[in-house]
C-alpha cells in the first residue's frame, strides 16, 4: 500500500500512472458506469454511435479539431476553461493547443486530430465525460513530445545522453498551458487568500 | 442534448416568479431556480465514506421520536465520548450528523430534547431568516434575541423548514449573505482582535470569502450566554483551540459538572470552521463551497453543487478541478491523514480516561476539593480541546498538523493532571516512606 | 548568444577529459562540466534560515582543530538535548550541519573523535568509491567491510576528498548511481517487507527515485551493527520511526547508558530520507533533488543547481516552478509548519527532562533497578523517537502531520513513564496511607 513508504510513489509504479493510465482508465471506467447506458452503447454500436459522433463532429464543430485556430477550440463550452487559462499562459503567445495536444509530425497530426475529434464529439454529445477532463495516455504522450520538440535545445542536458531513463516534463510544468491554478484564480480575485488565519 | 446545451448557454434562468424575504419556501425559490433546488433536495441521501458520511438505521417510530431513520449512534460506538459527557445530555444522545434535510427533524426529536435547549438551538437547524424579520419587525438581532431565550417548544412552532434558500441568498441578486447575527458578532469580534474596527462582513467579505463564511453561520462551536442564553461564537482571541479555550475561560463559561470528578466543565461543538481555517487550503483561498459544493456542469450551464456533502462521494468536482491525481489516490491520501488523525485522538482519549479514573479514585479515597482542584482544572481544559477536535467532522483533514498538534498538547495536558495528582497524594505520605524525596522532586 | 546556444544544443558537453572509476578528483570531472562543479564548489557558503541553513562562525585554530569557521553548538543553545545524550559523545559536541564541501573536515574535528569512532563513520563523509574499489579490489562490499571496522584515523588516511562527482554519478554514462553498500542492503530489506525480493536498487529504481536514493545513501539514521562495526540502516520492518525503534529493540542495539538514569538508550541520526518518505511531497513523487537541487539555467541549457542547499534560499526556482504563491507566502507557509513542529518539539523535550528528573530522583531515594526497569524502558523508547525527530534537518517540513504525530506519541510515553515511577512508589507506601487506593487504581 501506497502510505507505507513513499518511495513507491517516487517512482514509475506509481508515478507515470498519476499523469498516465490510471488517470484515464478509471474516467473511462465513469463515463459508462455513468451512463446505464453503456450496455447500450455496446448493441447499437457502429450505427447511432458513428452517426452521433459524425452529427456533432459537424453541428457541434468537432471538425475544429482539424484546424489550429485556438478558438476553434472552444466550439465546445467544455474547453472554454482551457482557452481562458491558456490565454493567461506563458505560451498563449507561443503556442496554440493543437502546437501541445498534437504530434508535431505531419502524418500522426492529422490522425490524432480526427480521432480525438470524433472521439470527443462523440463525448460531448452524450455527456459520457466527467467534469473536470483529464488527458488520456496517449495525448499525455502527445503533449510530452511536443514539449521536448520545441525546447529541444535547452533541454538536451537533462534529457540528453546522461539519462537513459525518461522523466516527465510536465511533472514539475503542468501548468505552462493551462494551470488548474488559473482555473481557480478565474472565479476569484487574483492571488485571493482567506482573511482566516 | 446539443440543442439545450446551445440553448442554457445564452440564457441561463427564467424569472418565473418574484423572490423577497418573506419567500421562505424553498420550492417557490426552485421554480426560477429548478437544478440548485433539485440538487438540495437530494441532501435527504445518505451514504458512508471511510470515517464520514451517514449511514441510514432502520428506526420504529415512537410517538415520543417518529423517525424511521436515523443514524449511528457515535456514543455507543465509542463509550469513551459518553464518560467525557458523564452527567451532560450528550451522553443521553449523540449520533452521526447527516444532510441538510434533516437538521429540523433530527433536532426536533433528539434525547437531549430532554435536558430542555432554548430556542437559540433553532438559529442552526431550520430556515430563520422571515422568523426573525417578523419577531424584530425587520430587526434580525432583535428576532434573534427573542428566539434565543424562548423554550424551544415554544420557538420550535415559529420555523417550518430546515435550512433554506434565503438563509445563503438575497433574493434579489442571489448573491451570498450571512443571515445569522451571532456569526456577524463573532466575526466582528475576531477581526477586532486582528485590527479591524467595526467589520460589516455582508458589505466587507470578499466573493470567495462568503464561500465559506455561509458554512460558517453553523458549522462552528458556541455557547449559551447568560440567561438570555444569547448564542455566542467566542473569536475575540482568534479561532485557534487555545484561543477559544482562554476566551471561554474568561468568560467563566460552565456547562456541567462532570458526573464521575465533579470538574466545572464546558463542551465544544463541530468546529469545522475554525479548524479549515488553520488548515493550507484555507491559506489557499480554498472554500468549504470549493469542496462541497464543486461546480458541475448541467446541460451548457456551470452550476453549484447544492446536494451538499462529503467530497469523497464527488472527488472529480470537488478535487481534481486542482489536483491532477486519480480519484483512489485523492481518496488514499484523505484517508492517511484521517487515520494519523484517529490514532492520535485514541491516544488523547485513553490519556483523558485515565485522568479521569484518577481523579474518581482520588475522590473516592477521600482528597479534598483543594487537593483535586489542579487535577480538575486540566481535565476542564484538555476535555475542551480533545472535545473539540472529536467534535470536528472532517477527521483531521480540514487542518491536519494542526489537529494533530492540538491532540499532542491535550495529551500532555491530560497527563500533568494525573501527575499533579499523585504528587500530591505522594507528598501527604511522604514523610513516612523514604521515596518522598523521589516524588516531591 | 544564439550561436553558442545551438552549439551547445548539439553537444551540451564537452568530453576534455576521460572519466573512469579511478577518476576520484572532481576538478577533474569539471573539465568535462564546469558549471556544474562551480555550483559543487558553492557548497563552502554558509546563510542562515529562520530555522535552517547555517552560520558561520570564526574559531581560533588549536593544533586539535585548525578550523578557522565553525557553526553554532546545537547543545549549548538547548541544554535539554545535552541532558538527552548525557554520557554520550553527542553531549560533547553537537554542531549545525553545513554544507557537503565542509562534510570530511568537520567530521575530522569534531570533538566526538574523543570517543574513538570506527572507520565506517567515513562512508557518509568522503568520497568513497575509489578506496572500497582499492580495498576490495573492484567489490565495493569488500571494500566497504574493510574500511569499517578499521579505527579512524587509519581509514582517515584511506580518503581525500569530501563526497564527489563519482559519489553519484556513473563516470561513463554520467547517470546517477548507488555507490553505499549500507544503502543497497537496507533498501533490499525494506523492499523485501514490501514483498519484492532481491531488489538492486542500480537496476530497478527509476529515474525519478534515484533523485532521491542518491541523498538516501546518507541522510538517514543508522548503527554500526556488531564489532564489525557494519553500518546498517534498520529498515527490514518499514521507514516510520515505530518500525524503526521495534527493529533496532528487535537488534537488541544500546549505544550508551544514561548517565543520570542509567536507562541503555541508543540514538537516532539525520532521518531526512526516512521523514521525507512519510509526506506528501514523496507521496506526489517529489524527490530530495526537486528542491535542493532545483534546474536552473546557465547559457542555453538547463542545469542541476549543484549548490545543494535549503530551498528557503532559492524558492523561486525550488517551489514556484509547482506552487505558484509569492516567494513570502512560500516562506511563509513553511515557517508556519516548522513553528508548529517546534512548539510540540519543545512539549516532548520538556516531557522527557521531567522523565529523567524522575527516574533519576528515584534512583537517589534508593529504588531497585527493578523498580526502575520500566520507567527505564519508557525512556529507552520515547528517547529515540524525540531523538528522531529533532536530529531530522527540516523541522517537520518533509512531513508536517506524521512528525507532530510522532512527538504526540513520544510526549505520551514520557508521561508514562513518570507515572509508571510514582505508582510504584505509591504501592510501596500504599499499605500506610489511605490514598493508596487512589494511588493503585
Ligand atoms: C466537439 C467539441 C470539442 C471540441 C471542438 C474540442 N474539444 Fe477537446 N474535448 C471535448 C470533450 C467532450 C472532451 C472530454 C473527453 C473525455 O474526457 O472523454 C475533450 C477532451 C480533450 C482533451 C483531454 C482528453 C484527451 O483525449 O486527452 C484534450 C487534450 C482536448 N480535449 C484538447 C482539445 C483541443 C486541442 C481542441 C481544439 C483543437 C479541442 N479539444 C476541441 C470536446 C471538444
Ligand atoms: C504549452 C503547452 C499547452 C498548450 C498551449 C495547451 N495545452 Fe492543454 N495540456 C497541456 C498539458 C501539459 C496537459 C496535461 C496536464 C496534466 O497532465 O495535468 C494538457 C491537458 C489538456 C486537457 C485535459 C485536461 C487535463 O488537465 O488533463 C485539455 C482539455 C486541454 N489540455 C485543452 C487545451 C486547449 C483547449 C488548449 C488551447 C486553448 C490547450 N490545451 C493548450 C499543455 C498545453
Ligand atoms: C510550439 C512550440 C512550443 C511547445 C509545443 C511548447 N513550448 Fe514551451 N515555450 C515555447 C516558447 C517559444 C517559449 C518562450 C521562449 C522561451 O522561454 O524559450 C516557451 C516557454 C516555456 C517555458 C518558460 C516559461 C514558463 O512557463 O516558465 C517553459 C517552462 C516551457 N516553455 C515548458 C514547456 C513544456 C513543459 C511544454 C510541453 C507541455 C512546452 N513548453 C511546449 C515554445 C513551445
Ligand atoms: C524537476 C522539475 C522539472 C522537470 C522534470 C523539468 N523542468 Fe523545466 N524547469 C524547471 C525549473 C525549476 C525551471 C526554472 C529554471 C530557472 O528559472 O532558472 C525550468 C525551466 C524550464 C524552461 C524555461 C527556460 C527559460 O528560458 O525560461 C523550459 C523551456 C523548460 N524548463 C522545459 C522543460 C522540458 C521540455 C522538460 C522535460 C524534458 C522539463 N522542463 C522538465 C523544472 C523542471
Ligand atoms: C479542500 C477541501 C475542503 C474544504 C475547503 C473544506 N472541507 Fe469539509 N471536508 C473535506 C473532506 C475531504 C472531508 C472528509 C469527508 C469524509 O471523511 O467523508 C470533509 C468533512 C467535512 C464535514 C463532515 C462531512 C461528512 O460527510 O462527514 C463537514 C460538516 C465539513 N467538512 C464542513 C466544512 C466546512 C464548514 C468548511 C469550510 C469552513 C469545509 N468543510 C471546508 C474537504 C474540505
Ligand atoms: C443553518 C445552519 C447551517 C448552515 C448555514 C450550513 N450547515 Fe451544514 N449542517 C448543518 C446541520 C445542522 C447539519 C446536520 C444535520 C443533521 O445531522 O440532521 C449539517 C450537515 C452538514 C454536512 C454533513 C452532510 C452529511 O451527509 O453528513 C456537511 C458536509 C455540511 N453540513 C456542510 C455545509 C457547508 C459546506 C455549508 C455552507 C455551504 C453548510 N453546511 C451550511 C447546519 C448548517
Ligand atoms: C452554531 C450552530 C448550531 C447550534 C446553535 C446548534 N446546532 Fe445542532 N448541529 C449543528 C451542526 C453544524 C451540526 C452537524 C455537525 C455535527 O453533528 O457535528 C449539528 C448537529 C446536530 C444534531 C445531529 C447530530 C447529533 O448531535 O446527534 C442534533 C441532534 C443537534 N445538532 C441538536 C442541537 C440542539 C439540541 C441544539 C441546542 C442545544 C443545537 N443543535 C444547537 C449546528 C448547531
Ligand atoms: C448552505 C448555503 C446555501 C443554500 C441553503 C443554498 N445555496 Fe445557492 N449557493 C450557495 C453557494 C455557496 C453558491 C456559490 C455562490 C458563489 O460562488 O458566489 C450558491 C450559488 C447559487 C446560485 C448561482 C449559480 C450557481 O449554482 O453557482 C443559484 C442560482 C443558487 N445558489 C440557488 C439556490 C437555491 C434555489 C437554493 C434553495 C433551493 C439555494 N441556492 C440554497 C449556497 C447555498
Ligand atoms: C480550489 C483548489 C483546491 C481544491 C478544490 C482542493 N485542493 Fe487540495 N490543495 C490545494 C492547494 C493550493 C494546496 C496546498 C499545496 C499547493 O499549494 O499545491 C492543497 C493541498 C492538498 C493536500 C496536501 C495538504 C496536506 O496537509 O498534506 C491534500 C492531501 C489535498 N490538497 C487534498 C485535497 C482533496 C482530497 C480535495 C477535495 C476534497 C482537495 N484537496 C481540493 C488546492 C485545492
Ligand atoms: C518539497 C521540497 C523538499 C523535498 C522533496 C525535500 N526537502 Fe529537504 N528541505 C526542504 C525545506 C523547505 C527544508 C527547510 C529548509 C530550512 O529550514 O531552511 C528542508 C531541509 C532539509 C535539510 C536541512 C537543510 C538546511 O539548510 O537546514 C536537509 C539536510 C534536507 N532537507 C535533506 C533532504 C533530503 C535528503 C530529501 C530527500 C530524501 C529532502 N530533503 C527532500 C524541502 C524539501
Ligand atoms: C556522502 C554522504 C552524503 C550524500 C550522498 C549527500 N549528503 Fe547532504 N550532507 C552530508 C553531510 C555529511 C552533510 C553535513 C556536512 C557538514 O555539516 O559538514 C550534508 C549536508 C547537507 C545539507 C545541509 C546544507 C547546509 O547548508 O546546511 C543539505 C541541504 C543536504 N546535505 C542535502 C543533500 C541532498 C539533497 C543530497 C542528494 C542530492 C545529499 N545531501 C547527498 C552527506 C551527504
Ligand atoms: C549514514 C551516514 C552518516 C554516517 C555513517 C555518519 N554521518 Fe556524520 N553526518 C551525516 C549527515 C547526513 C550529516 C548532516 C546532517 C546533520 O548534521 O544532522 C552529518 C553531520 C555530521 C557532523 C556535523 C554536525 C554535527 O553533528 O556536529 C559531524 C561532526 C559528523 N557528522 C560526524 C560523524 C561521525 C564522528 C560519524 C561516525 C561516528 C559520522 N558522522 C557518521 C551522515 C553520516
Ligand atoms: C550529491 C549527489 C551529486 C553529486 C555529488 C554530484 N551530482 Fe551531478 N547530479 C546529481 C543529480 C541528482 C542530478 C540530476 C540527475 C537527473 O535528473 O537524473 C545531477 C545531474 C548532473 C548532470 C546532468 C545535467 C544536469 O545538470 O542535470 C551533470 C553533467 C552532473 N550532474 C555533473 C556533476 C559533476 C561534474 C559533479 C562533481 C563536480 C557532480 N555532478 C556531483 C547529483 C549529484
Ligand atoms: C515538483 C513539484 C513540487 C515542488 C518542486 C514542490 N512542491 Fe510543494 N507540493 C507539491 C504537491 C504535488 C503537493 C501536494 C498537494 C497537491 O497535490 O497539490 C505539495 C504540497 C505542498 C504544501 C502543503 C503540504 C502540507 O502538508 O501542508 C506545502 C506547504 C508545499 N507543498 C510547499 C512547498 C515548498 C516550500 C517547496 C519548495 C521548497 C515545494 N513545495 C516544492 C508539489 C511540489
Ligand atoms: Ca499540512
Ligand atoms: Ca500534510
Amino acid at each position: 500500500m501506497a502510505i507505507s513508504s513513499g518511495i513507491n510513489n517516487a517512482g514509475e509504479d506509481i508515478f507515470p500512472k498519476l499523469s498516465l493510465s490510471e488517470r484515464s482508465s478509471q474516467q473511462v471506467d465513469r463515463m459508462l458506469s455513468k451512463s446505464s447506458l453503456s450496455t447500450v452503447v455496446l448493441g447499437v454500436l457502429a450505427g447511432v454511435v458513428i452517426g452521433l459522433g459524425m452529427y456533432t463532429f459537424v453541428y457541434a464543430k468537432g471538425y475544429s479539431y482539424l484546424t489550429t485556430d485556438p478558438q476553434a477550440c472552444t466550439n465546445c463550452h467544455v474547453m472554454q476553461e482551457h482557452f481562458d487559462a491558456w490565454q493567461k499562459s506563458s505560451h498563449r503567445a507561443v503556442a496554440t493547443c493543437s502546437d501541445c495536444h498534437t504530434p508535431h509530425n505531419p502524418i500522426t497530426k492529422y490522425v490524432v486530430k480526427a480521432e480525438n475529434g470524433f472521439f470527443h464529439s462523440l463525448a460531448f454529445t452524450s455527456g459520457w465525460f466527467p467534469d473536470n477532463i483529464s488527458i488520456r495516455p496517449r495525448d499525455a504522450r502527445v503533449t510530452e513530445g511536443t514539449c521536448r520538440h520545441c525546447h529541444a535545445e535547452i533541454t538536451t542536458s537533462i534529457v540528453g545522453p546522461h539519462s537513459a531513463k525518461d522523466m516527465s516534463c510536465v511533472r514539475c510544468h503542468f501548468n505552462v498551458g493551462h494551470s488548474a491554478a488559473s482555473f481557480v484564480m478565474s472565479n476569484r480575485p487574483e492571488g485571493q487568500s482567506n482573511g482566516q488565519r | 442534448n446539443i440543442f439545450e446545451h446551445k440553448q442554457e448557454a445564452k440564457n441561463p434562468f427564467y424569472r418565473v416568479v418574484e423572490l423577497n424575504d418573506r419567500t421562505e419556501d424553498p420550492s417557490v425559490w426552485g421554480k426560477n431556480f429548478p437544478m440548485q433546488y433539485d440538487l438540495y433536495l437530494r441532501t435527504v441521501d445518505q451514504q458512508r465514506t471511510r470515517y464520514g458520511g451517514s449511514e441510514a438505521l432502520p428506526h420504529s417510530p415512537t410517538e415520543g421520536d417518529p423517525r424511521e431513520i436515523v443514524t449511528r449512534s457515535k456514543i455507543q460506538e465509542d463509550e469513551r465520548l459518553k464518560r467525557m459527557w458523564a452527567g451532560y445530555s450528550f451522553s443521553i444522545d449523540y449520533r452521526e450528523k447527516r444532510g441538510h434535510a434533516w437538521m429540523l427533524t433530527d433536532q426536533t426529536f433528539t434525547e437531549r430534547q430532554k435536558a430542555g435547549p432554548p430556542g437559540a438551538c433553532l438559529n442552526c437547524h431550520a430556515s430563520m431568516v422571515t422568523t426573525y424579520n417578523k419577531l424584530g419587525n425587520g430587526d434580525i438581532f432583535k428576532g434573534f434575541e427573542a428566539v434565543n431565550r424562548m423554550p424551544y417548544p415554544e420557538a420550535r412552532k415559529l420555523v417550518n423548514h430546515p435550512i433554506a434558500c434565503i438563509d445563503c441568498h438575497d433574493p434579489q441578486t442571489m448573491q451570498l449573505r450571512v443571515t445569522r447575527p451571532a456569526f456577524i458578532e463573532g466575526m466582528r469580534a475576531l477581526k477586532a482582535s486582528q485590527g479591524i474596527k467595526d467589520y460589516d462582513v455582508n458589505k466587507q467579505a470578499t466573493r470567495q470569502e462568503m464561500r465559506a463564511f455561509v458554512c460558517g453561520q453553523c458549522h462552528v462551536t458556541y455557547y449559551f450566554k447568560g440567561k438570555e442564553k444569547r448564542l455566542t461564537y467566542p473569536w475575540d482571541k482568534g479561532l485557534k483551540v487555545e484561543q477559544i479555550v482562554a476566551q471561554e475561560n474568561q468568560d467563566k463559561v460552565v456547562e456541567w459538572t462532570h458526573a464521575e470528578t465533579g470538574a466545572q466543565v464546558f463542551k465544544a461543538r463541530h468546529p469545522e470552521f475554525e479548524t479549515w481555517s488553520q488548515g493550507v487550503h484555507a491559506r489557499s483561498g480554498v472554500t468549504c463551497a470549493d469542496c462541497h459544493m464543486p461546480y458541475m456542469r448541467q446541460g451548457g450551464l456551470k452550476i453549484s453543487d447544492h446536494n451538499v456533502r462529503s467530497p469523497l462521494l464527488n472527488i472529480n468536482r470537488a478535487c481534481q478541478t486542482c489536483h491532477r491525481w486519480p480519484e483512489q489516490e485523492l481518496k488514499d491520501r484523505v484517508e492517511e491523514i484521517q487515520t494519523r488523525y484517529y490514532d492520535t485522538r485514541n491516544i488523547a482519549l485513553n490519556a483523558l480516561m485515565d485522568l479521569i479514573s484518577d481523579i474518581k479514585a482520588a475522590k473516592a479515597a477521600g482528597a479534598s476539593d483543594a487537593e483535586l482542584a489542579e487535577a480538575r482544572k486540566w481535565q476542564r481544559d484538555a476535555q475542551f480541546y480533545i472535545d473539540f477536535l472529536v467534535s470536528e467532522n472532517s477527521m483531521g483533514f480540514h487542518a491536519d498538523q494542526y489537529s494533530v498538534k492540538s491532540l499532542a498538547e491535550a495529551i500532555d495536558m491530560c497527563r500533568k493532571g494525573q501527575l499533579s495528582l499523585r504528587q500530591r497524594n505522594l507528598q501527604r505520605v511522604a514523610t513516612s516512606a523514604s521515596s518522598g524525596n523521589a516524588a516531591r522532586k
